[in-house]
């Protein structure tokens, strides 16, 4: 029989174990993450951040629109796809190959997404390199993401807001859109979160469908021209992928501490969208979720 | 030298004309030059946007055919990478030279190598620089992909056609991670264009058989390592496509390609085709 | 008509209408990867219609010689690259695993919720960071540290790629962990600390086996994700066409030599058509591993009972 | 549908403005009539089963308006599973089929009413208080908008009638707007009371609404219930014989989906006709 | 702590390969002259916090070996949090703070007792059946195996001897290596029953371990507590009065965390001696 102390024993080197194991990785992460902060600040000219064709302004505001619409497309379409498969889907076996299919999708190699969305958006449609282009490339990314965030949020209500909605005559339809959908909004906000990461992140999806330069205008605000910013047709070199043309094939002497630094930009860039959207979903759960 | 002049008035006299949009991709060696000249180009050219790509030659071609681009850079010509029936459908465009240099790690102190040598470094014959006049190390092959149009200027006039030892040498995707991985790695060898090496001293640049890598030996003939890039174009450009192709074939911006370390085609005093 | 029929027939018809149009995105969005399933077969048995290999080469032989042009006559043995893929992710995931499955635990079992919800977001911040920072920090940093310590010709190796790859995948294994460790009842673990277990007992005994299936998605998801990585392995791991035999040696993976050669082959070439199989085989590689993931949930769920 | 249909009539007056008092009285005196003629719902062979297991067993019964009928039995024996049918939340769950007739209000909900407009004269509260995660004006302003009520002030009068009618107008005037989940579990349930008369129904059937909650808060509940009766059916179903005894007019024991015994409750606690009523009641077994 | 593990030393007893009933026959004999002398629990001016608020006030209370004592008392009185208090089921509760003296056979659970060997001896049983994702065989050999029992032999015989113990193994025989999960209801109850008796604790304590049941499986439960106090001291938690007058020998009754009654069964509920006892018990409230 195991004495009381030595499961102690065993309990305490487990936990140390576990509390190292952690600890580890926070460090190495924390490491990673203050190395590529201390390197792009070191190399960093005002120059670089500037919104002209060597600064890495206009590379920035690609970046944040093309995430942008990218996550207008999938939360248009994921988000109804969540529903349908947590609400109206039978279950059985088509609901079975549509959710493998939804995770398939989720773990595609991005340069062969890149290249499909080469072939459909770009050659089918007739069209050159363009954000609109590179945005419905990445939502094929984050599609799935957002689809299964969605779909395990409404899953997980409890039962009690379905029952009591429908109780007072709301249809399913009310029901979801009245109740369900604002009680998980939390949650897929999270999913949208993650799925914006992915889209920051991105760069193999992009290079044959956003293109890799951006010529644009800022006092061109005509929204059909291709140097207006605001133009989704126009192509747009997002940071990401600024950032691998300049660690691979580009010519200047500073190309180097421009990766570096739009890297470090990159990075604060992921980390204050993430807190924010977060901060935002929070005040949202306590205004609904109230003292809890 | 003297119809230079000619071509400088022309080409400053028709850049208040153009307006309308340029798309062009492919070799990822061209890139820097095209995006450079358009950034000079608009300059003169205000209502002009252009938007270049990398992705490699076989896709600026493909594209080109495609009608997705305006403009397909290649290190080779079209043929090598078409059909046929759809390369006599394109323009071809020398815009320059490309010289392709090879490059070694800064200890290895091996500063001329013979064609024979390289080619026998290359295929792995030779696998210790002791072997070639250089200090007891390895020799770490660095190449780029098969695919790559400076792989195969290299093949072809560095080591004679021979086909590099692939499974003994470290692959890089480009050129600029492949002149890291020279200065990161003791005893590299490796080959870059001469583009990639005017900012960069992080490595030591070999000559061939006594010819050192510079425009004026391949102007003249003596360096053979080198290759016309080109500019494919649908058969009846458009206009804006014709004046930047103008533009960058032009004396004005000739200068600047030397600048770069590209050549300028017009320069060239052999007649061979690369 | 009175108010009440009118709300009555209003709800009717919009749950109608959101009902067809949530059902066209739902199938819609299915349809998504079966096309680019169809696009990828289109492309990818060029190498075996068009150009003649048998699906016994391409996949068991080391030969990897294809001829970039239309007329083919290459050899396309692809056996390295896939060697390659899967010793990397493999390796990747016994690197990752260990410190996953502790953090998920420390931010399960033992951090305060407080200190969950402040790690959580922190981990999952690094899903954002690009692939090739991922792989600039491996070349800059972790290459001339692996040289400096193991005996190695190159620091460019399998073991480097691994290490990357591992911190590429620890936050969504870790994530999708600690999401299936909190979703085990509470009962369980009271009924365990009643009968006098420790929390390393609970966490051995219970936790873990009642969460493996979501643990089990998370490490299928993983490897998924390492499975399609392209750039920043391609910076690290050398590229050496070699099959795999050593952790201190480069190799190459699918990824890499799609992404390496893709740009530059000729269109419809058989270097090309070899590519594109290689692509496919990754899509339906990443299809087994999900659908074994439903196989394994659903043989857990009916041991289950319910 | 005429029957239904001017008795729903309520929300229809007051859009055209008149005073809703009116309104009230006009249903007031309907309810008298129809208290005579007929009962509020009529059962006869109700059969349910879910897939292939039988949940309740040809079911016969009358419940009154204006009456608050009790259900008690066991654990398991279909009490939840019967009120559910009366209002046709079965609709949601799988596998459920059901044969045999129910009349409301002498329609067959089956056949000639939808379920929606069931709904809306068939209110539910639940055994677990279930608020909406919004404030409590929304929660109780639910019903009414999903009948396409959105007139601010209208829904204001709403609210705040039918928290009154639920007695828990004072606790929550100042936090109309705070989240209802910070209410306690009590306070939650009411407001569940009140979201159901803010719909505008002229049943409300309650399975188990105090089981969760603190003597108290029961007591309230129970009050609340005795208070609604006399404009409103009430069905509830409770695991306590107790709360049966208190407040019910007629009980129903129920055991393995059969209809056991049904009776005046004061009949039926004092001279079970049934062994097995007694049995129970008495607390032999259960 | 000698006479702690003296008592716990069943297990090192079967190691030593002596026959089974000799140590089940120790054991017996040492609980006879303990109930002699002594009171299982007994506790003295209890109060436990919860942050802020005081659930439990001023508990004083002995709890007899080999009885049955139940508790009852309306929701939320702090029925649950006294139990848990018996075998420190609280140290897990963040923010849960208590003071007062608990004896557990005569040592202050709380200093002289450690927590996992006090849950040996002092097995739970919960409301929601919880067996674990496990075959029955490993649900029921959970405790013992914590206990370090590893040898197949043994645990075999362990498993046989609680699941008959709790008259569950006939039921189960055959399908000891089948998910647990695959139960019913009452059969999973039973299960963690068994699961309790095999970690040989000498008191069981149950927290409304019927609520959840059917009459039936009730029933069989109630029968096994019965059959258990031979060997076992029982705690019950119930809400249902009747199950409380069935099977227990005393009886305490909670409201808003104070004892107001702690008696033999049959007094309290023929005679009780507070008038809030006799509210409750006649069904008043709650
Ligand atoms: N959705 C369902 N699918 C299958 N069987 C069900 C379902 N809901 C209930 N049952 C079964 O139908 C029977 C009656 O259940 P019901 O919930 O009506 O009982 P109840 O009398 O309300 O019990 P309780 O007092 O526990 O609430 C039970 O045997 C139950 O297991
Ligand atoms: N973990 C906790 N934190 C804070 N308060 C708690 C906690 N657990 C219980 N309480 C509170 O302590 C009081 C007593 O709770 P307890 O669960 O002991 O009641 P109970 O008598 O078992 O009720 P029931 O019959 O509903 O099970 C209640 O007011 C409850 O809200
Ligand atoms: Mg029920
Ligand atoms: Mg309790
Ligand atoms: O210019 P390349 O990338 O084809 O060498």
């Amino acid at each position: 029989m195991i004495s009381v102390q030595s499961k102690k024993r065993m309990d305490n080197i487990m936990t140390s174990l576990f509390l190292c194991g952690a600890g580890f990785a926070v460090v190495l992460l924390v490491a990673f993450v203050g190395f590529v902060i201390v390197e792009g600040f070191s190399g960093m000219t005002p120059e670089m951040l500037s919104f002209t064709g060597s600064g890495m302004g206009n590379m920035f505001f690609n970046t944040l629109y093309l995430v942008f619409l990218a996550l207008i497309a999938s939360t248009i379409t994921g988000i109804p796809a969540g529903i349908y498969l947590a609400e109206y889907a039978k279950k059985g076996r088509i609901t079975h190959w549509v959710r493998m299919a939804v995770e398939t999708l989720a773990s595609l190699p991005s340069i062969v997404v890149g290249l499909f969305g080469y072939l459909v958006f770009i050659v089918m449609t007739g069209s050159q390199w363009n954000l609109f282009a590179g945005s419905l490339a990445v939502s094929i990314l984050t599609l799935p993401l957002v689809t299964s965030v969605t779909e395990d949020a409404l899953r997980n209500l409890p039962d009690s807001y379905r029952q009591g909605s429908l109780g007072l005559g709301a249809s399913h339809w009310q029901t979801i859109w009245r109740v369900l959908l604002p009680a998980c909004f939390p949650r897929i906000m999270t999913g949208l979160i993650m799925a914006a990461g992915r889209g920051f992140g991105e760069a193999a999806a992009l290079m044959f469908t956003a293109g890799m330069s951006t010529d644009i205008n800022w006092s061109n605000w005509d929204i059909t021209s291709t140097s207006c910013p605001l133009n989704p047709f126009r192509p747009g070199e997002t940071l990401a992928l600024h950032i691998w043309a300049l660690r691979t094939e580009a010519l200047h002497a500073d190309a180097a501490q421009q990766a570096a630094a739009s890297s470090a930009i990159l990075m604060i860039l992921v980390v204050s969208f993430s807190l924010a959207a977060r901060y935002m979903s929070w005040r949202i759960d306590k205004k609904m979720g109230g003292n809890k | 030298a003297g119809c230079g002049g000619e071509q400088k008035s022309e080409s400053s006299s028709n850049t208040a004309a153009v307006s309308g949009s340029i798309t062009g991709s492919g070799s990822s060696a061209l890139l820097p030059l095209v995006k450079d000249a358009a950034e000079k180009f608009k300059a003169n050219n205000k209502d002009v946007t252009i938007t270049l790509n990398a992705g490699g030659s076989g896709t600026g071609l493909k594209q080109v055919s495609d009608g997705s681009v305006d403009m397909g850079n290649s290190d080779v010509p079209a043929e090598t990478k078409l059909d046929k029936a759809k390369a006599e459908k394109l323009v071809d465009h020398k815009v320059c030279v490309m010289t392709v240099a090879t490059i070694v790690n800064k200890d290895v102190g091996v500063k001329n190598l013979t064609r024979q040598q390289l080619q026998d470094i290359f295929t792995a014959k030779v696998t210790n620089w002791k072997d070639v006049g250089g200090p007891d190390k390895p020799i770490v092959l660095v190449t780029r992909p098969k695919t790559s149009g400076t792989r195969a200027l290299f093949k072809q006039y560095a080591i004679n056609g021979a086909e590099e030892a692939d499974n003994k040498s470290l692959e890089t995707d480009n050129s600029g991670i492949l002149i890291q991985s020279v200065a990161q790695n003791p005893g590299a060898i490796g080959y870059v264009a001469l583009p990639y090496l005017i900012n960069d001293k992080s490595v030591d640049v070999l000559s061939i058989d006594g010819v050192e890598p510079t425009l004026e030996n391949t102007y003249s003939g003596k360096y053979a390592v080198w290759g016309y890039e080109h500019i494919y174009t649908s058969k009846e450009p458009k206009a804006a496509v014709k004046a930047f192709l103008e533009y960058i074939m032009g004396d004005e911006y000739g200068k600047r390609i030397e600048e770069l370390g590209y050549g300028v085609s017009s320069k060239m005093q052999t007649k061979e085709v690369h | 008509m009175n108010a009440i029929e009118a709300a009555v027939s209003r709800a009717h018809r919009s749950e109608k209408a959101a009902r067809t149009f949530i059902t066209v995105c739902g199938i819609g969005m299915a349809l998504v990867p079966f096309l680019i399933g169809a696009f990828l077969f289109i492309k990818g048995t060029d190498t075996f219609f068009l150009f003649g290999h048998g699906v016994g080469e391409f996949l068991f032989s080391g030969e990897w010689n294809p001829s970039d042009t239309a007329e083919g006559g290459g050899q396309v043995g692809a056996a390295k690259f896939m060697a390659g893929s899967l010793v990397t992710c493999l390796l990747a995931l016994i690197i990752t695993l260990p410190l996953s499955i502790s953090s998920a635990i420390f931010m399960t079992e033992i951090a305060s919720p407080r200190t969950r919800r402040l790690i959580q977001p922190a981990i999952e911040l690094f899903t954002g960071i690009p692939s090739v920072v991922y792989g600039f920090v491996g070349m800059t940093v972790l290459i001339p540290f692996l040289r400096s310590i193991f005996p190695m010709p190159f620091g460019f190796s399998v073991l480097a790629a691994g290490i990357v790859l591992a911190i590429m995948i620890f936050p969504t294994i870790t994530t999708m962990a600690a999401d299936a460790m909190a979703a085990v009842p509470k009962a369980w673990r009271e009924a365990s600390y009643g009968l006098g277990a420790t929390r390393w007992e609970t966490i051995a005994h219970v936790v873990l086996p009642a969460a493996k299936g979501g643990i089990f998605t998370g490490i299928i998801l993983g490897l998924a994700r390492a499975l399609g990585e392209a750039l920043a392995v391609a910076m690290v791991i050398g590229q050496m066409k070699v099959f795999p035999t050593s952790l201190f040696l480069p190799a190459s993976t699918l990824t890499t030599a799609i992404s390496a050669d893709m740009g530059g082959a000729m269109e419809g070439g058989e270097y090309s058509a070899a590519l594109w199989t290689m692509a496919l085989i990754l899509f339906l590689l990443s299809f087994l591993f999900i659908f074994l993931i439903h196989q394994l949930n659903a043989a857990s769920s009916l041991k289950g009972g319910k | 549908m005429a029957e239904l249909t001017t008795t729903l009539s309520g929300y229809g007056a007051a859009q055209q403005k008149e005073a809703s008092q009116d309104a009230a009285a006009t249903r007031e005196l309907e309810k008298e009539s129809a208290k005579l003629t007929e009962a509020t719902f009529d059962v006869t062979g109700l059969d349910l089963f879910y897939d292939q297991t039988q949940a309740l067993k040809d079911i016969s019964m009358k419940i009154n308006k204006n009456e608050i009928t009790a259900f008690i039995g066991p654990s398991g024996c279909g009490k939840s599973t019967f009120l559910k049918t009366l209002n046709r939340m079965n609709d949601w769950v799988e596998g459920c089929r059901i044969t045999g007739k129910v009349l409301f209000e002498g329609k067959d909900i089956f056949k000639e009413v939808d379920p929606l407009a069931l709904r809306y004269r068939v209110g539910m509260v639940f055994q677990q208080p279930t608020p909406f995660p919004k404030s409590v004006f929304e929660n109780v302003a639910y019903g009414p908008r999903i009948q396409g009520i959105n007139n601010k002030k209208q829904l204001e009068e709403i609210v705040e009638k039918s928290l009154r009618a639920a007695a828990c107008w004072d606790e929550m005037k100042d936090r109309l707007h705070k989240s209802a989940l910070g209410l306690s579990g009590g306070q939650q349930q009411r407001l569940c009371i009140a979201r159901t008369l803010a719909a505008n129904p002229s049943v409300i059937l309650m399975d188990e609404p105090t089981s969760a909650l603190d003597p108290i808060s029961t007591q309230k509940i129970e009050d609340l219930a005795l208070e609604l009766k006399e404009k409103y059916t009430i069905v509830i179903v409770t695991h306590s014989m107790q709360q049966a005894r208190r407040i019910s007019d007629k009980t129903a024991f129920f055991l393995l989906g059969e209809l056991i015994e049904y009776n005046n409750t004061v009949d039926m606690f004092t001279n079970p006709s049934n062994p097995k009523t007694e049995e129970y009641i008495t607390g032999r077994f259960g």
